[in-house]
């Protein structure tokens, strides 16, 4: 990152900071309005109206009636001008929350103190984020520990970082360059230390970049070895398989809607999909009974994100794969063919075990 | 504490009598509206997790004794009431009936303090108690269930601290009317406590069916 | 300090009316009450002071070379909660109010003399808890003590931390419960609700808020307390709690309570602004209303402080919607402020520079809220400088000038004595200047996207900060002047008369200091407030 | 309950006697109710109604928690002051949880995690 000596105005370097900075130039204008108004008028009033003789009795107040009108004209003028505010705003904040359909997917894991980042194609990285120019970028970010928040003011925008759940941020990059990450929500002893740099690279930089690493394949082959290191396929079979009956079939199942036990119905989504595994009896989906056991505390927060993408390779409601590419390692092909179950974790548990192991290419 | 009584006449700051009364009395009723919010804190963190984790809710109410609750709630009701007739004891000047209705109102006041201990001692056998060795047998959804209980101590708990204050209140009120302290014309503790003892009563009117009565149909 | 004052003249009032310690401390006189408020917080502003200069010392060098980043992390913490709990909140309502409200409906005192002396307790006992944080190594959470950090991470001493503040809550709800019966049962007669001075109006309002607000943080940090100390689950996601309800919980007081800290605040600048221009406030009933909606409706917005927490967008919608509309009462009052100036008979007295000093800053730091309360522009600002900027220039600018001016205003009535005109002004304008050169930096800082509660920043932006530290150090130089000078005028000040402002106002119909009583006979309402006649203006000093 | 303390004893005005309470027949009608709706409430509680045992639950302790609001706290016979103060109460909490659910509510909305 070039040092700069002094600016006074961040870099914009996505496409919705074009947007946040013409709401900034419209808000500024009206707050440097009032606030110049109310300052001349006190200065001008303190001037004009200053008492120069103690024994020149006071101007009669006359109890204007223009009062009530002036009251409203101030009330109403401010409130038409700050619903604009209001207005704007949200609009760009619709936008900034609905991440585009096809996205490019990257997972960030916040852990005391450091960013952990996996690429969809299985790079990984720490306190780094390379990302191509020009595509629109989703971050699904989960925390290990406690509350933090993933903030690039190039960027004009954040999102915290929870806990227990996962939150969304999008953006699309639109300058090459280097910008600042922060961790902007306190997070404790090395909060000021949680901090990253953006590359955002031209496409053909980003690809050798891309290819540089990976060895340990895709997110979602990843997340099949860690299906069938823990067991799942036992009972969920593995991918593309045909249903076993004891537990639901998760092909095709992420971004339905599922119905539940209680009757009430919920979203198949990265949430429910975490939920599920850690605490499986919460939701439970109707027609199967509570036989799921806990994965709390055999699971890690990447190996989550991991299975979640796993489940999400098996297909959308539409039948499309999501972003994913197209998984299949040699054995999950063959069972998917076969209609045999995956391996039971036994086999696999000398498996990469889904902990933090950092791409080489890039310490 | 200043015996209130022992002033003879109106407070030097005060024009007379009823505008002193007056005051006590939208005081009370101001402190009580704090205490509302404040057990307020603890129904929303209620109502937050009951709607996300419905069925631990459900199953680990369900460990929760009916017939002591629906027991206790009546004891409650029952010390409310002779709180009631001790305040109107008190208004017609019977002093002994006073104070025959506050000892009542304080053996029953203790008497639900006695069930609910027992009943946090059973938790205590069962370990549902929340906490590292915290278990709920035969819970569904036992991963969030101790939320209920956390909650249902929280609640519970700080409920009960306001029967120990208030029946600490009861036995200076007892000695104060024994002393013949409270006149027709002026029994003002009597009725500001009255306030605070039914206040009491209607947080657990509420915390009764929300705690107990969760899901009973399916048991 | 005050103790030893006895003013020159025999005459009883209520500083010598009794004597000793011990008179001091078990006093029920509402007036005495306020001075031991004043002294206490005045201790506490030096301690918070004393934190701020230390986070900006650190922040003057990009990198972390003054201190650990751990201490840093205790400094604005202690910085945060001192400042807030125990003087901001305090500071007008426990003082000025204390002093004053009941004087200005003509009462002798509060409805409650001894629940009083209590919350000064109370506070006290808070306090001391704070101090044993302080001393004992103190906390690194931040002021708004986020689960599941607070709860499961922090080493620092919360639970006694929060402690302190669960107790010093309930002296702030004594004292509004204490205002609200006194202004509903104790005014004197003829004091009709619309010829109440503006400034009971706005205490009034201030002490529904900590009425309805201040059981919920208590109740708050009792959970955070219980979760901490006991192991259990309440807010913390290892036992499928939800940190952002404790967000919700925490925010649903500390949003209206930055309305306890304004509105106090708004009523001094008022009574200065009426009384040196010897004219009615115009719009006297707007006035008074506005500070009950932005008691009201201050209620309805504590979710803008969630806007990137993961609160769902809908609720970020009427969030954001109704954060405009709670500004429309403050923008009511700075133009009524503004108007009553207007042909005005405008001396510009040290209270008076003060009170313009508020409407200026005041209105700085509101708009630059409604940037925050935009959800586009939130998104960007929030938790950055920009949100720190904001709110010093509401709290140190707003706030903490109305306290200055109400200080300056009422102090020969307190103590009987004048202070120097000529430092009073110089030490004003070097606040003024101070301030400005402290925060309006970042702002600027803050739209960079420089993170808050950062202990070293990227080298680029050390400029602004320095600029930021330099201010720093000059306004705490003003308000040492201001100490100073007003220390030295209890002693060797000029005797002040009655109503040196020429005011119109009930304190000020009585003897500098007041007598313990307040007023020989129970004064009678006839007339409307702030009646100012030309022949009572000739008798300014 | 700190309220009592600042009151004090007054012999000398007469016909003070200024909020009447009900006579104790109510009371004890007030009372018989309350027992009764607690056992019925116990009782309901074990009867299947789908999703309306909470609202049934809820009904009646809000009708227990007014009998005792009215009768045995006087409030019927109080003033509109009074009356004020506690309706300000009531709807301050029904704003905390209310809008708090709003949030809860509404989670998911635009089926995006976490917005
Ligand atoms: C005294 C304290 C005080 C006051 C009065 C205010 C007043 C306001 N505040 Fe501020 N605020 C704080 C103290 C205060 N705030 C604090 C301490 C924080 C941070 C806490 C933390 O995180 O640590 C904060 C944070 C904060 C945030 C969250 C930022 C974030 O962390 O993301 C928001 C967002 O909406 C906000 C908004 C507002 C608004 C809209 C007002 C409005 O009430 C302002 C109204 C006033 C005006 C508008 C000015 C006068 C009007 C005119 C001159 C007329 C022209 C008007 C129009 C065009 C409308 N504030
Ligand atoms: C009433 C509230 C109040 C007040 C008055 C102040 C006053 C000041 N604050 Fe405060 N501040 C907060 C409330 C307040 N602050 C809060 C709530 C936070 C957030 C905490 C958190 O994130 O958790 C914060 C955070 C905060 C930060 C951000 C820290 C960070 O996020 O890393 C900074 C940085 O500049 C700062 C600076 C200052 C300064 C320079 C003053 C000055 O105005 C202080 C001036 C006063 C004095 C200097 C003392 C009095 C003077 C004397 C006794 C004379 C002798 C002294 C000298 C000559 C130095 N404050
Ligand atoms: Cu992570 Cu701050
Ligand atoms: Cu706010």
């Amino acid at each position: 990152m070039q040092a700069k000596p002094f600016e006074l105005f961040p870099d914009a370097a996505s496409s919705i900071a074009g947007s946040v900075d013409g709401l900034y130039a419209y808000m500024v204008l009206v707050s440097a309005f009032f606030s110049l108004l109310i300052a001349v008028l006190i200065i001008y009033f303190a001037v004009k109206y200053r008492r120069k003789d103690d024994h020149v009795p006071l101007p009669v107040d006359e109890h204007s009636i223009g009062g009530m009108i002036l009251e409203i004209v101030w009330s109403v003028i401010p409130l038409g001008l700050s619903l604009v505010m209001f207005a704007w705003g949200a609009s760009i904040f619709f936008t900034e929350s609905k991440p585009p359909a096809d996205a490019m997917e990257v997972f960030v894991t916040g852990k005391q103190w450091m960013w952990k980042i996996q690429h969809n194609e299985g790079a990984r990285e720490i306190n780094e984020l390379h990302i191509p120019i020009n595509r629109d970028i989703k971050l699904t970010m989960t925390s290990e520990d406690v509350i933090h928040d993933f903030y690039v003011p190039a960027f004009r925008t954040k999102a915290d970082v929870l806990p227990g759940k996962y939150t969304t941020e999008w953006f699309r990059p639109t300058k090459v360059g280097e910008y600042h990450i922060f961790c902007a929500e306190y997070c404790g002893t090395k909060h000021s230390g949680m901090i990253g740099t953006v590359y955002v690279m031209t496409e053909p930089d980003y690809n050798k970049w891309l290819a540089a690493g990976s060895g340990e394949g895709s997110m979602a082959e990843q997340g099949q070895a860690l299906f069938n290191q823990l067991g799942c396929g036992n009972c969920h079979a593995s991918a593309f398989n045909k249903n076993l009956g004891r537990c639901p079939n998760l092909n095709g199942l992420f971004g339905t809607t599922v119905d539940l036990k209680d009757g009430t119905k919920t979203r198949m989504d990265e949430t429910y999909i975490r939920e599920s595994v850690l605490y499986p009896q919460s939701k439970i989906v109707a027609g199967y009974d509570d036989i799921m056991p806990t994965f709390k505390g055999l699971v890690t927060e990447d190996g989550l994100l991991k299975l979640v993408e796993y489940v999400k390779s098996m297909g959308t409601k539409n039948g499309a794969q999501m972003s994913a590419p197209p998984l299949a390692t040699e054995t999950s092909a063959t069972d998917a063919k076969t209609g045999t179950p995956a391996k039971a974790g036994a086999a696999k548990t000398s498996a990469a075990p889904a902990v933090n192991v950092n791409r080489p290419g890039n310490q | 504490m200043s015996s209130p009584a022992a002033a003879a006449n109106v407070r030097h700051h005060f024009e007379n009598a009823e505008q002193q009364k007056d005051a006590s009395t939208i005081g009370m009723w101001i402190f009580l509206v704090t205490e509302l919010m404040f057990f307020g804190g603890l129904f929303m963190a209620y109502f937050v997790y009951r709607q996300a984790y419905p069925d631990a809710f459900a199953s680990a109410s369900n460990k929760t004794d009916l017939l002591i609750g629906a027991f206790n709630t009546t004891v409650l009701i029952c010390s409310s009431l002779t709180m009631a007739l001790a305040v109107n004891a008190a208004a017609v000047g019977k002093k002994a009936l006073l104070i025959m209705f506050l000892v009542a109102t304080l053996l029953l006041g203790s008497a639900f303090l006695g069930v609910k201990t027992y009943e946090y001692h059973d938790k205590w056998v069962h370990h549902e108690i929340p906490g590292q060795h915290f278990e709920c047998e035969g819970c569904k959804d036992s991963g969030h269930a101790s939320l209920f209980f956390s909650l249902y101590f929280a609640m519970t708990g700080l409920h009960a601290s306001h029967m120990i204050i208030g029946a600490g209140y009861l036995i200076f009120l007892i000695i104060q009317a024994k002393k013949g302290k409270f006149t027709p014309a002026w029994h003002t503790p009597v009725e500001m406590f009255g306030l605070y003892w039914h206040f009491i009563d209607i947080v657990w009117i509420f915390l009764f069916p929300l705690l107990y009565l969760i899901d009973r149909v399916h048991k | 300090m005050i103790t030893a004052t006895h003013p020159v003249e025999t005459k009883k009032n209520y500083l010598n009316a009794e004597e000793g310690l011990k008179s001091w401390l078990l006093t029920s006189d509402h007036k005495r009450i306020a001075i031991l408020y004043l002294i206490s917080v005045t201790f506490f502003f030096a301690l918070g002071g004393m934190y701020a200069a230390l986070i900006r010392l650190e922040l003057a060098t990009p990198a972390g070379d003054l201190v650990e980043s751990n201490v840093y992390n205790k400094f604005f913490t202690m910085h945060g909660v001192i400042m807030v709990f125990f003087f901001l909140i305090p500071s007008i309502p426990a003082v000025l109010g204390n002093f004053f409200l009941p004087m200005m409906i003509g009462a002798k005192d509060l409805a409650f003399p001894k629940i009083n002396l209590l919350s000064w307790y109370i506070y006290m006992v808070g306090g001391v808890f704070t101090l044993y944080v302080l001393l004992s190594g103190g906390v690194d959470t931040g002021w708004t003590f986020y689960t599941p950090f607070s709860t499961s991470y922090s080493n620092g001493y919360v639970i006694a931390a929060g402690l302190g503040i669960f107790i010093n809550g309930f002296s702030a709800i004594l004292t509004g419960l204490n205002f609200i019966v006194t202004v509903h049962r104790m005014r004197a007669p003829g004091m009709t609700w619309f010829r109440m001075p503006l400034f009971v109006w706005a205490h009034y309002a201030t002490s529904m808020i900590q009425i309805l607000g201040t059981p919920v943080i208590a109740v708050t940090l009792f959970l955070l307390v219980l979760e901490r100390g006991l192991h259990i689950g309440f807010f913390d996601p290892a036992y499928g709690g939800d940190p952002v309800l404790y967000q919700h919980l925490f925010w649903f007081y500390s949003h209206p309570a930055v309305y306890i800290m304004i509105l106090p605040s708004m009523g001094v600048v008022t009574e200065i602004i009426t009384t040196f221009c010897s004219k009615k406030p115009f719009g006297y009933t707007f006035i008074a209303f506005s500070s009950v909606a932005i008691a009201v409706f201050g209620f309805l917005v504590w979710g803008h402080h969630l806007f990137v927490s993961s609160q769902s967008i809908y609720a970020g919608l009427v969030f954001s919607v109704l954060s405009y509309i709670v500004a429309i009462p403050s923008a009511i009052k700075v133009f009524n402020w503004t108007a009553t100036m207007y042909k005005g008979s405008v001396r510009l007295e040290t209270p008076m520079l003060y009170a313009i000093g508020f409407i200026g800053l005041f209105t700085v730091g509101g708009l630059t809220g409604l940037f925050l309360a935009s959800l586009g522009m939130n998104v960007h600002l929030t938790d950055t400088y920009f949100v720190i900027a904001h709110f010093h220039y509401v709290m140190v600018g707003g706030a903490i000038m109305g306290f200055m001016g109400g200080i300056h205003y009422w102090w020969p009535k307190m103590f009987g004595r004048m202070y120097s005109q000529v430092w009073s002004k110089v030490a004003a304008i070097i606040i003024f200047t101070g301030f400005n050169l402290t925060f309006f930096p970042q702002f600027i800082l803050g739209y960079m996207g420089m993170p808050r509660r950062y202990h070293a920043y990227p080298a680029e932006w050390q400029v602004l900060n320095v600029l930021s530290s330099a201010g720093a150090s000059i306004l705490g130089l003003g308000y040492l002047i201001a100490i100073i000078y007003l220390l030295y005028s209890l002693k060797f000040g000029a005797i002040a008369p009655p109503n040196p402002w020429g005011a119109t106002t009930l304190e000020w119909m009585t003897d500098s200091p007041p007598i313990a009583e307040n007023f020989e006979v129970t004064p009678v309402i006839t007339q409307e407030v702030y009646t100012y006649s030309a022949e009572e203006v000739l008798h300014v000093v | 309950m700190s309220a009592l303390k600042e009151s004090s004893h007054d012999q000398t005005t007469e016909g003070h006697a200024a909020h009447h309470g009900p006579s104790k027949g109510v009371y004890y009608a007030v009372f018989a109710t309350l027992i009764v709706l607690t056992w019925v409430t116990s009782w309901i509680a074990t009867v299947d109604l789908g999703p309306f045992n909470i609202y049934v639950a809820l009904s009646i302790a809000v009708f227990k928690a007014t009998m005792v609001l009215f009768f045995f706290m006087h409030v019927k016979y109080g003033t509109r002051l009074t009356k004020m103060i506690i309706m300000s109460g009531i709807y301050w909490l029904i704003l905390l949880l209310f809008i708090v659910m709003m949030d809860f509510w509404t989670r998911n909305w635009m089926g995006v995690p976490g917005r």
